[in-house]
């Protein structure tokens, strides 16, 4: 090893290379570089043969089921979502909606499912489909209808929450996600607020994380800014996941879905 | 039982380039769980590639491969609707083998 | 290293026959545990038969300058030499250093990618070794970040 | 809790009679529905228990200044920074520094208070989650302004001396309570919410100030 080490001092030119480059550059050279090879494709696969096979206490396909564009409709629906359905009475993210499926069409209970912890059992199932049914919509634009009182107001609540300060730190989404070129560490932080944050930020959930080699859905995402806000444990599906989900989503109009994305 | 693979396989000039993506934990063998237990590695450590049926590559790999693992290479003389399989076998014994078209 | 590398080849030809015999699933591979368990550079690759490795312009490695997180960082590891037979890839300051061997056939191009695990920042090498059991290396220094919000 | 979302029938009802022709509700009543939404989907986990989503004064009324986008008025912000200001208390010992190589690590740590840490382990500060603070350290945001050359900057050469009093003790006060200077900073209150104990405020005031400090080379 000694020997490779002396041997190897001339090398030390090249970090003068480095040092030119600046560490942004770097970083963004290190996510192109696993661009290609997202093994969120692993989960899309899987979502996929989910959706056509039969199971649950029904023994049933979700091929019928009813993701807002009509019964069995994939392509498209994610940039929709979340809307508000006339069958439930309220407005649903991807994963609320896939839970009523599982529930109506497979006879899964979808409470048991909201209740069990991510990565686990049934929850890996849906966060899979969710990932596939993203997948279907890649390169679409976002389009979530404000036509409903129920997703206007939803909208509004959104609003209310992304800047709501609260838990020890006094955090709020909005601390982080609320201007423009900012940076958490080396990680930019999307302005939500506005496209194209709120498109590229949003729209890239359901995504691959690297750091601990876990699919993350929209639900997942947003728990885990919770818990990094120090606020209590939202609800899987909850109302306040929700709706900002329809905030975040209604800000990112017009803006190009590339979920699911490959994230630190 | 693991997984299906994602292989891709597409050929350009005479030669084709594989990409496949594996469904794999890849424990080091470095962690800990909750209680202070060293979590024991469990890790492919076999890789085979075939093209047609025929052996072209083998590799070993250890614990230090990257989870649900990445693999990319080149096939001389392969062209579309040849056949590309991969094998992978772990510490465990437990082994899957997926094929896919070139295109 | 002769004798090394023909009792290499004579220990896979026996874990080839016992494996057929599906009796003794350990022995399904050929696996070079000595090497994989290798801490430094030099003794990975002598365990995979190769000499001290030199470095040379016609082995390369590619990869990021800073890795975002040390779970997953992208290499590539190629040559333009004739005659090889493996290539390995290393990270030196990885508990054990070899991360991947690949073993070369003439269906193939020496060029392989693959990804790799670091719990620290390190120089990271990509080594060919040759049909008569000499070895040539390329390195990389990769820093890794901490990212995220910490917590 | 979740049979609430479950149980579509009754929300129905009431969707149908006010779907497409109602006008929104005023902002008074979009504001009580969002605190019986918040109320309805958080359960508490670990040390996050349920009162950290009832925001205090302060918190709440900065919120609707950044959701309006209306500035609150001076006299509220007057008020706000006096209760702050009332919340610092000088060191029990009179001495505002510890030990810079500890102030590093707390800097660099961006655990603590969350549902997965344990109540009783040692805090981290997430300073650099925000501020470059050493040359050294690549991975910094930048959130907040530099603090690299931060006692430097401002002239501290020795930091117990009479010139340096008043930054040393502004600085104490902006990690203890940063709203007592600025009503609405998004800084956490360090030292006030029980986030950093005086010793760790201690030895990050070292990494800022002390001229031995990698900071300020």
């Amino acid at each position: 090893m000694k020997k490779i080490a002396i041997a190897l001092g001339l090398i030390g030119l090249s970090a003068f290379a480095f040092a030119e480059k600046s560490s942004t550059d770097s970083i963004a050279e290190y996510r192109q570089m696993l661009q290609d090879g997202n093994p969120a494709d692993l989960f899309e696969a899987k979502g996929e043969g989910l959706w056509t096979q039969k199971r649950g206490p029904k023994n049933a396909a979700l091929e019928k089921c009813d993701l807002g564009k009509g019964p069995g409709v994939v392509k498209g629906a994610w940039v929709e979502l979340p809307r508000y359905f006339a069958d439930t009475g309220r407005v649903q993210d991807l994963e609320s909606r896939l839970l009523t499926c599982m529930q109506e069409l497979q006879g899964f209970s979808a409470e048991e499912i909201a209740k069990t912890p991510f990565g686990k059992d049934e929850q890996n199932n849906v966060t899979a489909l969710a990932t596939w049914v993203a997948a279907e919509s890649k390169g679409m634009k976002f389009n979530l209808s404000q036509s409903h009182i129920e997703e206007r107001k939803m909208y509004e609540v959104g609003k209310r929450l992304f800047f709501m300060r609260g838990g020890s730190h006094d955090f709020a989404c909005a601390t982080c996600h609320a201007q423009d070129d900012k940076r958490i560490r080396l990680q930019d932080l999307p302005n939500l607020t506005k496209n194209p944050g709120a498109g590229n930020g949003f729209g890239a959930w359901p995504a691959y994380r690297v750091s601990n080699g876990q699919m993350w859905g929209a639900q997942l995402r947003l728990n885990d800014c919770y818990r990094q806000q120090r606020f209590p444990y939202p609800l899987f599906g909850s109302e306040v996941t929700i709706a900002l989900g329809v905030y975040m989503g209604v800000n990112g109009k017009g803006g190009e879905t590339v979920a699911p994305a490959i994230k630190r | 039982m693991a997984d299906p693979m994602r292989i891709r396989a597409q050929a350009a000039g005479d030669k084709a380039t594989v990409r496949v993506l594996m469904s794999h934990e890849m424990e080091s063998g470095q962690r800990k769980d909750g209680t202070g237990k060293i979590i024991p590695a469990w890790h492919i450590q076999d890789v085979t590639a075939t093209l047609n049926g025929k052996t072209v590559l083998t590799a070993e790999w250890g614990p230090a491969v990257s989870k649900n693992p990445f693999l990319q290479f080149t096939i001389k003389g392969a062209k579309a609707g040849d056949k590309v399989g991969i094998t992978w076998k772990d510490n465990k014994g437990d082994t899957r083998t997926d094929e896919a078209t070139v295109s | 290293m002769q004798t090394r590398r023909e009792t290499l080849k004579h220990s896979a030809a026996v874990a080839s026959l016992l494996a057929a015999t599906g009796l003794f699933p350990q022995y399904v591979q050929a696996f070079e545990k000595a090497a994989f368990d290798a801490k430094t550079i030099n003794e990975a690759v002598k365990a995979m038969g190769g000499s001290a490795p030199v470095e040379s312009k016609e082995v390369t490695i590619t990869g990021p300058d800073i890795a975002e997180n040390g779970a997953v960082v992208p290499f590539g590891a190629s040559t333009s030499l004739p005659n090889v037979k493996r290539v390995l890839l290393l990270v030196e300051k990885n508990p054990s250093a070899l991360v991947a061997m690949f073993n070369v056939s003439p269906d193939v191009e020496v060029n392989f990618a693959t990804r790799s695990k670091m719990g620290q920042s390190s120089d990271v090498y990509a080594v060919a070794i040759t049909n008569d059991g000499k070895a040539f290396f390329a390195k990389k220094e990769v820093k890794v970040t901490l990212g995220g919000c910490g917590g | 809790m979740q049979s609430k979302f479950l149980l579509p029938l009754a929300v129905l009802a009431v969707s149908v009679l006010t779907a497409c022709t109602s006008p929104l509700p005023s902002s008074a009543d979009l504001d009580k529905l969002t605190k019986d939404i918040v109320a309805r989907s958080f359960r508490a986990e670990g040390q996050a228990q349920l009162d950290r989503v009832s925001p205090d004064e302060d918190n709440l009324l900065c919120a609707q200044a950044d959701q309006t986008g209306v500035a609150i008025n001076e006299k509220l912000a007057t008020a706000i920074e006096a209760r702050n200001m009332q919340t610092i208390k000088a060191p029990a010992d009179g001495k505002f520094l510890g030990d810079f190589k500890e102030g590093e690590k707390i800097a660099q740590s961006g655990s603590g208070k969350t549902w997965t840490d344990k109540a009783d382990a040692a805090n981290g500060g997430n300073c650099y989650n925000c501020h470059q603070i050493s040359k050294e350290e690549l991975s910094y945001g930048t959130l907040g302004p530099s603090l690299y050359n931060y006692g430097k900057i401002r002239g501290v050469a020795n930091p117990s001396s009479p010139e340096s009093k008043p930054i040393v003790e502004y600085t104490w006060g902006k990690i203890m309570n940063p709203r007592a200077y600025n009503a609405c900073s998004s800084m956490p209150r360090f030292g006030h919410k029980g986030v950093l104990t005086e010793m760790q405020i201690k030895h990050v005031m070292a990494l800022l100030l002390d001229p031995a400090s990698p900071v300020n080379k």
